[in-house]
C-alpha cells in the first residue's frame, strides 16, 4: 500500500522548501509545505480505507538497514488499529495547524524555515508511529526532538528561545537514554526489534529484564511526554511560535510517550511493578503540574501546565491498564488544547504579542470567533458532557477508581482544578474590562477556520470517535460496571471549578488578590512553579558543571592528560632543538648530506665486498 | 668507428655536462643541457635504441627543455648571485663529489671487468614495435599507471598555474 | 666507397634543388599574392621578376651585418644556425620517388632511411623551436623576447595535435619508416581509387589530414598563426635585431619549414610519389599533357605579345615546356621522372595552399590560438585517434 | 670494427651523474639546479640503456622510458612550482626560498 509515500511527502516538502526555500515566494512555500501534509493526509485516508478493518496489522518491508550477527534491523513501516489512530490525529491535526500558520507567521522572519521543519517534524512524527521496530521508531523519536530543538530555538536571535531549546533537548537526552538502554535490553533478551517477535515472545522471559525495560522505556516516555520529574522543559518550549506550542507541544510530539507505551502494552503487562509506576508518575504529574497552572499568569504558560497535567492523565490511564482511554485522550486532547492553543495564539496575534492575561480582558466583543471557539474547547477540557474531555477523561477516571480509590479522588480533584485554571484564564482574557493598550482585531479566516474545526472537534470528537471501541482488538475493554455516580462526581467537580473561577474572576474580581495575601507563602511556591528549576539548578546542574570544572577539566584534563602530552611535546621539543640544526633550511646543504650518506654507503660496500 | 664516434659524442656530452655547472646564467646552462641530451640520443642510438634516441630528443630536448626555456624568458632569470650560506656543501661538495665519482668507477671497473663489448647494430631490440610490445603486454599496468601520473602532474601544473594568475 | 659517393651526389643535388626550391619559392609567394590582390607582384629583375630572388640574396649577403650591444653573443649567433640547420635537416628522411638505377647502382630516390624516420622528422622540428626561442632572448629587445614566448608556446601546443595526427595514420601503415609508409600507400581501390592515407580502409584519415595541416601552420609560424612575428603588434617578432644573412637565415628556415611540411604531409597522407590513378589508366602520360598545354599557353601569349619583349619571352617558356614534354616521353627517364613529378605536384599543390590561405585569412588573436588548439585540436585529434584504432582493431 | 667496452659508457654515466650532483650542491639558481637533477636522470637512462644492451633485454628501455615520462611530468609540476615561488617571492635564488626551517 505505499505506506512509505505517507512521510516522504512531508520530506520532499522540507527539502524543496529547504534548499529553495529562500529563492521562493511565500505562496509557493505555502502550496509546497501545506501541500506536502495535505497529501500526506490524504494518502493515510486512501491507505486506511484500503486496508480493510486493520484487525491483522499490516507492515511493509523495504530495506535490510542494519545486519549484524543474529541482529536484523530491517526499515518497516508497520499500521495497525493503534497507528491508524495516530495517523489520522497527526496527519489531521497536523495539516489544520499548517494552514492556521500561514495567517499566524505571514509577518515573521524565516518564513520558509519554519515551514520545511514543520514539514521535517511531520516526516519524523510519521515515521515514529509507522515504526515496525524500536529502532526505526526511536528514528522518529530523536527527529523530532531535534524538529523540537529547531522549532522552540526558532526565534534564534532571543537568548531565552535558544536556553529554551537547550533545555528541551538536554532533559529529552536523559530520556532517550533510558529508551536506548532500553532497545540494549530488549536486544539481549529478545534477539530483535521488530514488535511483532518482541511482543509474542513477551511471555516467559525473565521477570527482572521485563521490569528493567518498562521502567527505562518509562524513562523515555517521561522525558518525551514531559512527565514527572522531567516535565521542566515544556513549559520553557512555549518561547517557540505558538502553532508549534499547538503541533508540537500539544498535540503530537508530546504524545509520542503516551503512543510508546501503549505500543508496549505487551511488555507493560508482564510488568507490572512498571506499569504502576506508570500510573503513579502520571496522577502525580496532574496533580502537581495543575496546582501550577493555578497561578501563572502567561497564557501560553497555563496551557503548557495543563498540557502537562493532561499528559499526566494518559499515564494514569495506560498505568492502571485502560490503555485505550489513554489513547482516546490522547486523541480528544490533540483536539482541544491544539485549538486552546491556536486560540491563544490568535488572540497573541490579535494583541500584537501580547501573553500576559493580565494586560487581557474583555476581548469577548473584539474578537469573537476567537471566544467561542475557546470556549468550546474549554467546555471540552472541563469534562463538561458531552464534549470530548468528558468522554475520555470519564474512561480514565473509571478505569483509575477500579484500579485504586486514591488515584481516582486526585484525579477527580485535578479535574476540577482544570476547569478551574481553563476557565481563570478565559475569564481574565475575556470578559471584564479591557486592561491592554494596544487595539486588538479579529484574525484572518485563514486563522478562524482551522479554529472552527478544531472546536467542532473538540465539541463532537468524543462523541463520535469511540476510540476505545475501535481500539478493542488491541486492548480489550473492562466490563464496566454499572454505575454513575464517579462520573457524576467527576462532572460536578469540573461544574464546581468552572463556578468557583466564575465567581472568583467575573462576580468578585478582588477576590483572588485576598485569597492571594493570605495564603501568600502557598502561591509564592505555587506561583514559582514550586522551585523545581531551581532545585534541578542546585542539585543537578550545577554540581555536574562544578564537577566537570574541577575535576574532569582540572584534575584530568589538564594535569594528566595535558600533562602527559605537553610533556612528550616538550621533550621532543628540547631534542629537536639540538636536531634542527641539522635543518638548515638550504636545499644544498641537505643535498650535500645525503651525498655524504651515499659515499658512506658506497665506502661501506667497497670494504664490505659488495659485490 | 664505435670507439670514435663514441668518443666525440662522449666529450660533447661531458663539456656540456660541465658546462652546465659553470655556467653562471641559465639559459646558458640550459643550452649546454640540450647538448648533453643531444649527444645522448646518439649514444643511445650506439646502443641500438634508436626508439629511445627519438623519444629523448622529442620528450627531453623538444618539450621539457623548451618549457625550461619558457620558464627563463618568462621569469627573465639572470646571472645567478653568488651569496648562500650553504657552508656544508661549499666545503664538503668537492672532496665527496670526487669520492663518490672514485667510488662509482672502482665500482664499475671491478663488477664489470669483462662487459660485452658495444658495436653499433649487434643489438636491434630497441625498435619501436619492441618497445611497444613490452611495453603493452609485459609493462601494461606500469604504463597505465604512469599515464595516470601523467594526468595528475596535468592537473597539478593547470591548478598551480590558475593560482598563479588569480 | 660507392655508398659514400652516391649519398655525396645525392646530397648535393638534393641541396641545390632545395635551394634553388626555396628561392623561388618565395617569389612564387610574392606572385601569388599579387594576384590575390590583384597586382603584378615582381615585375623589374627579369622577365616577370624571375630573377627577383637572385636579387634579393645578393642584397642580402651584401647588407652590413649589425650585431646589437649588451646581448649575448654566442647565443645570438647560435640561433639562425640552430633555426636553418633544423630546417633544412629533416628533408635528408624524405622520399623523393623510388628506386633508380645510378652509375649501375640500385638506389632510392631518398638521401636515407631511417626505421624511425617519422619521430626523426618530430625530433628535429622539435628542436627547431630553439632558433625563434633563442633568437627572441638573445636580441635582448622585449619585441623580440615576446615573439620568442609567444612561438615556444605556440610550437610545443601544437606539436600535440600534430603528433597525435601522425599516429593515426600510423595506425594503418604500421611501420615509421617513411619510404616503407609511401609504400604501403600503393594500390587501388575499384581500380581508381588511391590506398592513400587519407582514403584508406577502414578509418579514412581525412580528419587527420586537417589536424596535420592546420597544426603546420602553426609550426610553421604561418599565417592565420603567425604570432611570433605579428608586424603589427612585435615589430617583426623575434628577427627584429637581425640582418643580412642572419635574417636570410630565418627565412630560409621559415620557407624550408614550409617545404618539409608539405613533404611530410604528401608522404603521410598522399601517398608520396606515388600516381593519383593508375598507370595503365593513362596517369604516366599526365605530365606530358601538362607540359603541353602549358607550352601551348606560352606560345599563344608570345605569338599575341602584350608588351614588345613578350614576343620573345614567351616562346622562349613555350619551348623550355615543350622539351620537359618530350623528356617525359622517353621511358628510360620516365621511370625516374614521374615518381619526382606527382611528389613535386602534391608538395606544390601545399605549398599553394600555404600561401593561398595567407592572402586570405586573417590573424588569430593569442588567446583564441591557444584555446583553439588545446580545446578543439586537441581533443579532435584524440578522438580521431582512438577512433581509427578501434577501427584498426575490429577490421584487421 | 672494434667496439667500446660497456665500462666506457657506465663510467660516463657516472660522470654525467656526479656533474648533475656538482650542479645541484654548487648552483643557487632554482632552474638550474633543476636542470642539474635532469642531467642525473639523462645518467641514469643511459645506464639503464647499457645494462639494456648487457643484458640483450629490452626492459632497460622500458625504465628508461619510464623515467623519460616521469621526467616530462616532473617538468611540468616543477616549472608550474617555480612559477609560483617566483611570483610569490620575486627571487629564484635556492637559498632565500627556506622558510620552512623555522
Amino acid at each position: 500500500m505505499q505506506l512509505w509515500l505517507i512521510p516522504v511527502f512531508p520530506l520532499a516538502g522540507f527539502l524543496l522548501n529547504g534548499i529553495f526555500g529562500r529563492r521562493l515566494s511565500k505562496a509557493v512555500i505555502n502550496t509546497i509545505a501545506i501541500g506536502s501534509v495535505l497529501l500526506s493526509f490524504a494518502w493515510v485516508l486512501k491507505t486506511l480505507a484500503g486496508l480493510g478493518d486493520l484487525s491483522v496489522a499490516h507492515t511493509e518491508q523495504y530495506f535490510t538497514w542494519i545486519q549484524s550477527g543474529t541482529l536484523n534491523v530491517g526499515f518497516d513501516f508497520t499500521v495497525d488499529r493503534l497507528t491508524a489512530v495516530m495517523l489520522l490525529v497527526v496527519t489531521g491535526v497536523g495539516s489544520v495547524i499548517h494552514v492556521y500558520s500561514i495567517g499566524y507567521m505571514a509577518h515573521e522572519g524565516g518564513y520558509y524555515r519554519f515551514f520545511s521543519y514543520m514539514n521535517l517534524f511531520m516526516f519524523f512524527m510519521l515515521t515514529l508511529v509507522l515504526a515496525a521496530n524500536y529502532l526505526v521508531m526511536f528514528v522518529g523519536w530523536e527527529g523530532v526532538g531535534l524538529c523540537s530543538y529547531l522549532l522552540i530555538s526558532f526565534y534564534f536571535d532571543k537568548k531565552f528561545a535558544t536556553d529554551a531549546g537547550n533545555k528541551a533537548f538536554i532533559v529529552n537526552r536523559i530520556g532517550d537514554f533510558g529508551f536506548s538502554l532500553a532497545m540494549f535490553l530488549i536486544v539481549v533478551n529478545f534477539g530483535s526489534l521488530d514488535f511483532g517477535v518482541v511482543f509474542t515472545s513477551v511471555a516467559g522471559k525473565p521477570q527482572g529484564a521485563l521490569e528493567a525495560i518498562a521502567f527505562l522505556l518509562l524513562l523515555g516516555a517521561c522525558g518525551k511526554s514531559a512527565q514527572l520529574p522531567l516535565y521542566v522543559w515544556l513549559p520553557d518550549a512555549m518561547a517557540g511560535p505558538t502553532p508549534v506550542s499547538a503541533l508540537i507541544h500539544a498535540a503530537t510530539m508530546v504524545t509520542a510517550g503516551v503512543y510508546m507505551i501503549a505500543r508496549s502494552a505487551a511488555i507493560y503487562a508482564h510488568a507490572p511493578a512498571a506499569l504502576e509506576a506508570v500510573a503513579i508518575i502520571g496522577v502525580l504529574t496532574a496533580f502537581f503540574a495543575a496546582t501550577i497552572g493555578l497561578a501563572q499568569n502567561d497564557i501560553k504558560k497555563v496551557w503548557a501546565y495543563s498540557t502537562i497535567s493532561q499528559l499526566g492523565y494518559m499515564f494514569l490511564g495506560a498505568g492502571v491498564g485502560a490503555f485505550s482511554a489513554g489513547i482516546y485522550h490522547l486523541v480528544t486532547h490533540a483536539f482541544f488544547k491544539a485549538l486552546l492553543f491556536l486560540g491563544s495564539g490568535s488572540v497573541i496575534h490579535a494583541l500584537s504579542g501580547e501573553q500576559d492575561l493580565r494586560n487581557m480582558g474583555g476581548l469577548r466583543k473584539k474578537i469573537p470567533w476567537t471566544f467561542w471557539t475557546m470556549l468550546c474547547a474549554a467546555v471540552a477540557i472541563s469534562g463538561v458532557p458531552p464534549f470530548a474531555g468528558f468522554f475520555s477523561k470519564d474512561a480514565i477516571l473509571a478505569a483509575a477508581g477500579r484500579h485504586a480509590p486514591w488515584m481516582y479522588w486526585l484525579g477527580v480533584i485535578t479535574a476540577g482544578m482544570t476547569a478551574f485554571y481553563v476557565f481563570r484564564a478565559i475569564f481574565l482574557a475575556f470578559f471584564g474590562n479591557y486592561r491592554g493598550k494596544g487595539h486588538p482585531h479579529e484574525s484572518p479566516w485563514v486563522m478562524l477556520g482551522p479554529l472552527v474545526i478544531l472546536a467542532a472537534l473538540s465539541l463532537g470528537g468524543g462523541y463520535f470517535f469511540k476510540v476505545p471501541d475501535f481500539l478493542s482488538p488491541l486492548f480489550p475493554l473492562a466490563a464496566e460496571p454499572d454505575n454513575l455516580a464517579p462520573m457524576l462526581i467527576s462532572v460536578a467537580f469540573g461544574l464546581a471549578g468552572i463556578g468557583l473561577a466564575a465567581w472568583f474572576y467575573i462576580l468578585q474580581p478582588d477576590l483572588p488578590d485576598r485569597i492571594v495575601a493570605t495564603f501568600s507563602g502557598l502561591y509564592k511556591l505555587i506561583y514559582n512553579k514550586y522551585f523545581v528549576d531551581e532545585i534541578y539548578g542546585a542539585a543537578v546542574v550545577n554540581p555536574v558543571v562544578e564537577g566537570s570544572n574541577a575535576v574532569l577539566w582540572k584534575g584530568i584534563d589538564v594535569a594528566m592528560i595535558d600533562g602527559t602530552v605537553n610533556g612528550i611535546g616538550h621533550r621532543a621539543q628540547g631534542i629537536g632543538g639540538v636536531l634542527k640544526k641539522l635543518q638548515s633550511g638550504n636545499i644544498r646543504s641537505y643535498a650535500a648530506w645525503i651525498l655524504l650518506g651515499v659515499v658512506v654507503l658506497l665506502s661501506m660496500g667497497v670494504m664490505g665486498d659488495l659485490r | 668507428m664505435n670507439v670514435i664516434l663514441f668518443l666525440i659524442f662522449a666529450a660533447i656530452a661531458v663539456v656540456c655536462g660541465v658546462n652546465v655547472v659553470v655556467q653562471t646564467h641559465p639559459i646558458s646552462s640550459a643550452i649546454s643541457l640540450i647538448g648533453v641530451m643531444g649527444s645522448l640520443a646518439v649514444l643511445f642510438l650506439l646502443l641500438g635504441a634508436e626508439f629511445l634516441a627519438a623519444v629523448q630528443v622529442i620528450v627531453y630536448a623538444g618539450a621539457v627543455m623548451v618549457l625550461f626555456v619558457f620558464v627563463i624568458m618568462l621569469l627573465n632569470a639572470g646571472v645567478e648571485i653568488r651569496q648562500g650560506r650553504a657552508l656544508l656543501a661549499q666545503v664538503l661538495g668537492i672532496p665527496l663529489l670526487f669520492a663518490f665519482l672514485g667510488l662509482m668507477a672502482y665500482f664499475t671497473r671491478s663488477m664489470f671487468p669483462s662487459g660485452r663489448d658495444v658495436r653499433f647494430g649487434e643489438f636491434h631490440y630497441g625498435s619501436a614495435a619492441d618497445i611497444g610490445r613490452a611495453l603493452f603486454t609485459q609493462y601494461l599496468l606500469p604504463f597505465e599507471v604512469i599515464s595516470v601520473l601523467i594526468l595528475i602532474a596535468i592537473l597539478g601544473a593547470v591548478v598551480l598555474a590558475q593560482k598563479e594568475l588569480d | 666507397m660507392n655508398f659514400f659517393l652516391l649519398s655525396l651526389i645525392k646530397a648535393v643535388v638534393v641541396a641545390f634543388v632545395l635551394l634553388t626550391t626555396l628561392a623561388y619559392l618565395q617569389w612564387v609567394e610574392r606572385k601569388v599574392i599579387a594576384h590575390i590582390q590583384v597586382r603584378p607582384g615582381p615585375y623589374r629583375v627579369g622577365p616577370h621578376g624571375l630573377l627577383q630572388p637572385l636579387a634579393d640574396v645578393i642584397k642580402l649577403i651584401t647588407k652590413e651585418d649589425l650585431i646589437p650591444p649588451y646581448t649575448s653573443k654566442f647565443l645570438y649567433l647560435l640561433a639562425p644556425f640552430i633555426a636553418v640547420t633544423m630546417a633544412l635537416i629533416s628533408i635528408s628522411v624524405i622520399p623523393f620517388g623510388g628506386p633508380i638505377r645510378i652509375f649501375g647502382d640500385n638506389t632510392w630516390m631518398q638521401l636515407t632511411d631511417l626505421n624511425i624516420g617519422v619521430l626523426f622528422v618530430l625530433a628535429i622540428s622539435s628542436v627547431g623551436v630553439y632558433g625563434i626561442a633563442l633568437a627572441g632572448w638573445a636580441s635582448n629587445n622585449k619585441y623580440s623576447l615576446l615573439g620568442g614566448l609567444r612561438s615556444s608556446a605556440q610550437m610545443i601546443s601544437y606539436e600535440l595535435p600534430l603528433s597525435l595526427a601522425v599516429a593515426a595514420p600510423l595506425l594503418l601503415l604500421n611501420t615509421l619508416s617513411l619510404r616503407t609508409i609511401v609504400e604501403r600507400q600503393s594500390g587501388y581501390y575499384l581500380g581508381f581509387i588511391p590506398h592513400w592515407s587519407i582514403f584508406q580502409m577502414p578509418m579514412p584519415q581525412i580528419f587527420s589530414f586537417v589536424i596535420f595541416l592546420i597544426a603546420a601552420f602553426a609550426e610553421t609560424n604561418r599565417i592565420p598563426f603567425d604570432l611570433p612575428e605579428a608586424e603589427n603588434e612585435l615589430v617583426a617578432g623575434y628577427h627584429t635585431e637581425y640582418s643580412s644573412m642572419k635574417f636570410a637565415a630565418f627565412f630560409m628556415a621559415e620557407y624550408s619549414n614550409m617545404v618539409t611540411v608539405c613533404a611530410m604531409t604528401t608522404t603521410l597522407f598522399l601517398g608520396g610519389w606515388l600516381p593519383l590513378w593508375p598507370a595503365a589508366a593513362g596517369s604516366e602520360f599526365l605530365p606530358t599533357l601538362i607540359f603541353l598545354f602549358a607550352g601551348a599557353i606560352a606560345l599563344y601569349h608570345g605569338l599575341n605579345p602584350v608588351r614588345r619583349r613578350d614576343a620573345y619571352t614567351f616562346p622562349a617558356v613555350a619551348v623550355v615546356f615543350f622539351v620537359l614534354a618530350l623528356i617525359f616521353l622517353v621511358p628510360m627517364l620516365r621511370g625516374a621522372l614521374l615518381p619526382l613529378f606527382w611528389f613535386a605536384a602534391k608538395t606544390g599543390g601545399l605549398l599553394f595552399v600555404f600561401i593561398w590561405i595567407r592572402g586570405t585569412l586573417p590573424r588569430f588573436r593569442y588567446d583564441q590560438l591557444m584555446a583553439f588548439a588545446w580545446k578543439f585540436m586537441f581533443p579532435v585529434a584524440v578522438v580521431n585517434l582512438l577512433v581509427t584504432a578501434l577501427l584498426v582493431a575490429l577490421f584487421s | 670494427m672494434t667496439g667500446v667496452p660497456l665500462s666506457w659508457y657506465l663510467i660516463l654515466s657516472a660522470v654525467l651523474f656526479t656533474l648533475g650532483i656538482a650542479g645541484f650542491l654548487q648552483r643557487r639558481n632554482i632552474i638550474t639546479v633543476f636542470m642539474s637533477i635532469e642531467l642525473m636522470l639523462n645518467a641514469v637512462n643511459l645506464t639503464f640503456i647499457t645494462f639494456s644492451y648487457q643484458l640483450k633485454q629490452v626492459n632497460g628501455q622500458i625504465f628508461s622510458f619510464f623515467v623519460m615520462v616521469v621526467a616530462a611530468a616532473e617538468a611540468a609540476v616543477g616549472l608550474a612550482i617555480i612559477l609560483t615561488v617566483f611570483k610569490n617571492r620575486q627571487t629564484l635564488n635556492i637559498d632565500e626560498v627556506s622558510s620552512m626551517k623555522d
